[in-house]
């Protein structure tokens, strides 16, 4: 079986690159390899003909329906695509076939270049009980519990009973906060372990279920690290994704505010040991609980990917991950060091949805009618979207990443929200107030939060924020009265009232 | 003209004037807000409206710049999904005389609709099938979450305009329930 | 006369700014404003009512006609419309009043606060001349020449001949590169001075000229300082500003590629001794004259304002300066020294303008059609125009500044080449093909070219580069087509071919 | 359709039509480059279009992805201002069979137009002055630059369409000169 990195030793020029994803993901992916000088190839669904990412890149090839399952995730449409006009490698993204160990061989095997890790590392830590028994063989400390599936609940019970309640009950080939359930009292243990049971088996196809003890109100610290070919791994320090909801990330930052330097360097090392401990090449990131209380941290899990959080460390460090991920897969040896790096001030980044914070986040997919994206200094759109772009229903909501930087904490949240006040996603919900919210949070701005932030009350308040009906009914009346009195037409300009009266008069118009 | 204009739990009764002359201001708006304990103090507004795009509406509001984004509803009502700094409301908006044509001929059922567009995943029910309050009817499924309809009432499947598999547009109706 | 610092030591909140200016710089001033939690009034002009500061201000007064002369540079409007919205502070921008002296004396007698330096530190460098004393009094090196107006044309001629020609001949009063005129030899010095003169007198209203030795292929080297009311003045680096066109400044960057850190250290240091010498307040920069061939370096000026290229500092030093700028005017104490600033990567800044680089730079103004800006890490676009936004032919042509950071100055450099490639602004001519050329030009990779770099010839190369005709007539053709055979229609979503073929068969649109 | 499409000093004869069938493709194209030395080659290129917006044309032509900005010429000549890639030209469409229309009505004598909308400075003639080819008539300012129109030929001034002080649009006619 050939490994990703053949000869590691040898420079491998990438000529051309097939992104085999959408969305903000790939337009970010397609922007590094046009700055890199090297052309693109965008891939997309019957869904997708009008998306951003086929309007950016050099040339776009339509690989099936709209479904993933029939287009995004067909790993062999994916190489014909790539072998058909002339790209020598495949960059995943995150999601779809990026975390696919087979597909990472596949693209080797068909003789191109693979943007990721060895697909040995990324069947080390696709499994969660196989990537705790590397871990614990790597001395990375990890949440108490077993390391291997357990088969019967009774097994199960006895084991929770000694680590004590409560405990989690986790599907070993889960992933994105799911198959993820928390066990309070020994009561709630036997449907807990069914139900666990049944959605590892039905999400994942695979029904294996382990146990951990469940540490309470723990932040969601992760370090990023980047490993060359040549044996070289070096950390870009943590981010702090601690503000999720339903177990998906909302808000990221970093630095975390909270965390002592001291743990900050000892999480650091472990990350730099775990990956090499799987042979990691390229960027990934490993996910840790830290406990507030006792200083305590737990190795989590490890994406072998590109995160959708990465941009705030991008600001932070400086580094250009998706270039950096190219030049590893080239080859080429990282070009800076350890020592080299440094944490410069503050980033903050916020996903926005198209979902209806106000009415229990229901998906809210349709036409967007206008679109600003705000600007400024240290102001980071990384976006899908466009004005006249229909976000589509077979795709995750997320349409677009503001990202702000600041000298300090407070300087990149209120930039944040003043950009977030600045952003106009017209024609449908997002999530914009809802994020916004959050930032004015005092507790979110003490920094010290958990992820148990977004309980439900807070979560009620956040969301309900914000309206402003006087400002919406003079609107309304306006849009009403003028559809009602006008004649339709077409803006040709950007129209001033005065213009309006001179239209309203008999040949008054100029 | 008068319009019913509600946003949230606040329904008022605006009147709109284009104003006249050369001056900056474009229109005048007045409303008095309605609800159970009677009606409100009335407020006057005036307005010099700009539209740098056709859903984009800049108003200097008594000297304050405003900014909302006004698209129509999808469910053809005559409201609009209203932006304002980056809120996004559904506003409804009542002809009082269209309002009084329409009530006449309103249907009583128990109609189900979508209020997003997406993929019709499972219908639970069959015409003629009796179903309580609360009870799923049928699941919508957009952006890889899955949407459960209930009952809005006792009742019987009167109709079922979609099936299973099928693509909805927002405000699409799904099934009716008769009383 | 009470002073612009009356209070040094007093702290005087800024409640509500009124933003004394249009365009791009009047949308940075609010954002600014916007992420201190400072309310904000813009001032605009009858033909300005659609401007973008207008949109994205708090509130806004109309100040008079379009003509600049009747609005934006009445001043006595200004305070009056400040008074009554309750601003108790004037940002000027730049241009317009912003270097009046006057002016900034009548925002402090109405007793608002002045968001710039103090007016005795405008008059002071306002003269070219009187600047010029103030330097050698300080210390400071100037370009040989006279330091005084010269009376009368044979006593110009004498001093030309003692310096040595070529000589500059200067409007004592000029700025912004006009009342500027080189003198290669003595049989044009006659000419040149009655036409300097009579220029002067037109533009300047004072006809007062002087003279300086002529620095042959120079760079525009200038720093920018940021000094206290406390007394504490403090440099953030240089700029590299000798892309000209005209004399006016085309591309920015900083660091200088090729400026040694001992010539870095001693023109900061210099700066700092001109600032301090006129009592200087707020954000200044002094621009110098930089000999590769010999290695000193000359004052040419002060700006008493921000500048146009500020960005590019705030880039590489992580300092929000217009943030600086209000929090100096407050009273506040810089809240760092000289040692805690650093210069990390590079950045460049490039001017877009509405006008037509391959028709001689015919001014063109007219209706945005459409507008894409780019985005994605360390982009940085500060616009002042959207999508169906018409550019008045009252005002400067400059649109937007687009401003990108890398880790190197090849970085940063691909990254503006990307952005400029993703920038789509419609229905105008632009200079954005001109730059995209610039930056790709060897010369100007290699990083050490002069004000002399536009040549006429490298500016014919440059402006005539990039067409692509083939694509052009691609799309002119379908424009063409579907305009001649399709019912006129506003668009009403993205609509992918195979929704057009739909629509043109009977009854087929969905 | 054919059209004669002129971008910078080329010319083509171009047919267009568009692609029947439920393909992805939607036009098909194919012209001649034509100059005094005669006809080339012909070539031809299937186009897949997107309008994301009523200006914006994305087209994947042969599998690459391009994108063009066309806005109608404010002259009324039925051709556009394209925009590719950040660089826009000036791109003449002429339909022939108006073509040879327009050319039997075409006024002989030297009119000045500005390029550029503006307010007229000075009116350097009166009508019925003689002038030379290259005298400057006229000048209109805009964005702060003065800009001198001259005269394309020499003769007498017929007519003067503008006033000083006024302010004229893009493509508007100042004067003519009768050779």
């Amino acid at each position: 079986m050939p490994s990703a990195t053949t000869s590691p030793s040898a420079l491998r020029p990438i000529l051309k690159v097939l992104v085999a994803n959408r969305g903000e993901i790939a337009v970010r992916v397609v922007r590094a390899c046009h700055e890199l000088g090297i052309p693109t190839v965008a891939v997309y669904s019957e869904a997708d003909r009008a998306a951003l990412h086929v309007r950016n890149a050099g040339e776009a090839v339509c690989i099936g329906p709209a479904p993933s399952s029939e287009s995004y995730l067909r790993g062999e449409r994916i190489i014909e695509a790539a072998l058909r006009t002339g790209a020598n490698a495949i960059h995943p993204g995150y999601g779809f076939l990026s975390e696919n160990a087979a597909f990472a061989r596949m693209v080797v095997e068909a003789g191109l270049v693979w943007v990721g890790p060895p697909a040995s590392a990324i069947e080390a830590m696709g499994s969660k009980t196989r990537a705790r028994q590397h871990m614990v063989a790597a001395g990375v400390p990890v949440v108490p519990g077993t390391t291997h599936a357990i088969e019967t609940e009774a097994e199960a019970l006895i084991i929770a009973r000694e680590i004590g309640f409560p405990v989690m009950l986790k599907a070993a080939g889960g992933g994105g906060g799911k198959g993820i359930r928390k066990v309070e009292h020994e009561d709630e243990f036997s449907s807990a372990w069914r139900s666990t049971k049944s959605e590892a088996s039905r999400s994942f196809k695979d029904d294996a279920v382990y146990l951990e003890k469940f540490v309470s109100n723990p932040k969601h610290i992760e370090i990023q690290v980047l490993a060359d070919q040549h044996g070289t791994c070096v950390h870009l320090f943590e981010r702090d994704c601690s503000v999720q909801r339903r177990n998906q990330k909302v808000v990221e930052e970093t630095p975390c505010a909270v965390l002592p330097d001291a743990t900050r360097l000892a999480m650091a090392k472990v990350a730099v040991q775990a990956a090499a401990a799987v042979g990691y090449v390229g960027a990934g990131t490993i996910e840790f609980l830290f406990s507030q209380a006792s200083g305590e941290f737990y190795f989590l899990e490890m994406n072998t990917r590109l995160q959708v959080e990465h941009p705030v460390t991008e600001m932070v460090t400086g580094i250009d991950l998706v270039r950096a991920q190219l030049r590893i897969a080239a080859g080429e040896p990282l070009w800076f060091s350890q020592d080299d790096l440094r944490q410069t001030g503050h980033a903050i980044e916020v996903r926005i949805y198209a979902e209806d914070p106000a009415n229990n986040f229901a998906p809210a997919p349709g036409r967007i009618s206008g679109l600003r994206e705000p600007g400024g200094p240290w102001v980071r759109v990384d976006s899908g979207v466009y004005a006249g772009y229909e976000v589509p229903i077979h795709y995750d909501p997320m349409v677009a990443k503001l990202i702000c930087w600041g000298s300090t904490r407070e300087e990149a949240t209120t930039r944040l929200i003043r950009a977030l006040r600045e952003y106009r996603v017209r024609g449908i919900h997002t999530s914009i107030p809802f994020l916004a919210a959050i930032l004015r949070d005092p507790e979110f701005q003490a920094g010290n939060y958990s992820t148990g932030f977004l309980t439900p009350e807070r979560l009620h308040r956040l969301t309900q924020a914000g309206e402003n009906p006087r400002i919406a009914t003079i609107a309304a009346a306006i849009a009403r009265f003028e559809a009602d009195t006008r004649p339709a037409r077409a803006s040709t300009t950007a129209s001033s009232s005065s213009a309006w009266k001179l239209a309203a008069r008999p040949g008054g118009a100029r | 003209m008068k319009y019913e204009i509600t946003v949230g739990d606040i329904t008022r009764l605006v009147t709109i004037e284009r104003e006249p002359g050369n001056g900056p201001i474009s229109h005048r708006i007045s409303w008095v807000e309605v609800s159970d304990d009677g009606v409100g103090e009335e407020e006057t507004h005036l307005v010099d409206l700009l539209r740098p795009s056709p859903e984009a509406f800049n108003m200097l509001i008594d000297g304050e710049s405003w900014e909302a984004g006004c698209t129509p509803l999808s469910d053809g009502s005559g409201g609009y999904l209203v932006d304002v700094v980056g809120v996004t409301m559904a506003v409804g908006v009542v002809d009082p005389r269209r309002k009084a044509l329409r009530l006449g001929s309103a249907h009583a059922g128990g109609l189900v609709a979508t209020q997003m567009p997406g993929r019709v995943v499972r219908v639970m029910v069959a015409v003629g099938e009796a179903v309580k309050k609360g009870q799923p009817l049928i699941v919508v499924e957009a952006m890889k979450m899955e949407n459960e309809l209930k009952s809005p009432i006792d009742g019987t499947i009167g109709e079922i305009y979609v099936a299973s598999g099928g693509t909805v547009e927002s405000g699409a109706k799904l099934l009716r329930v008769d009383a």
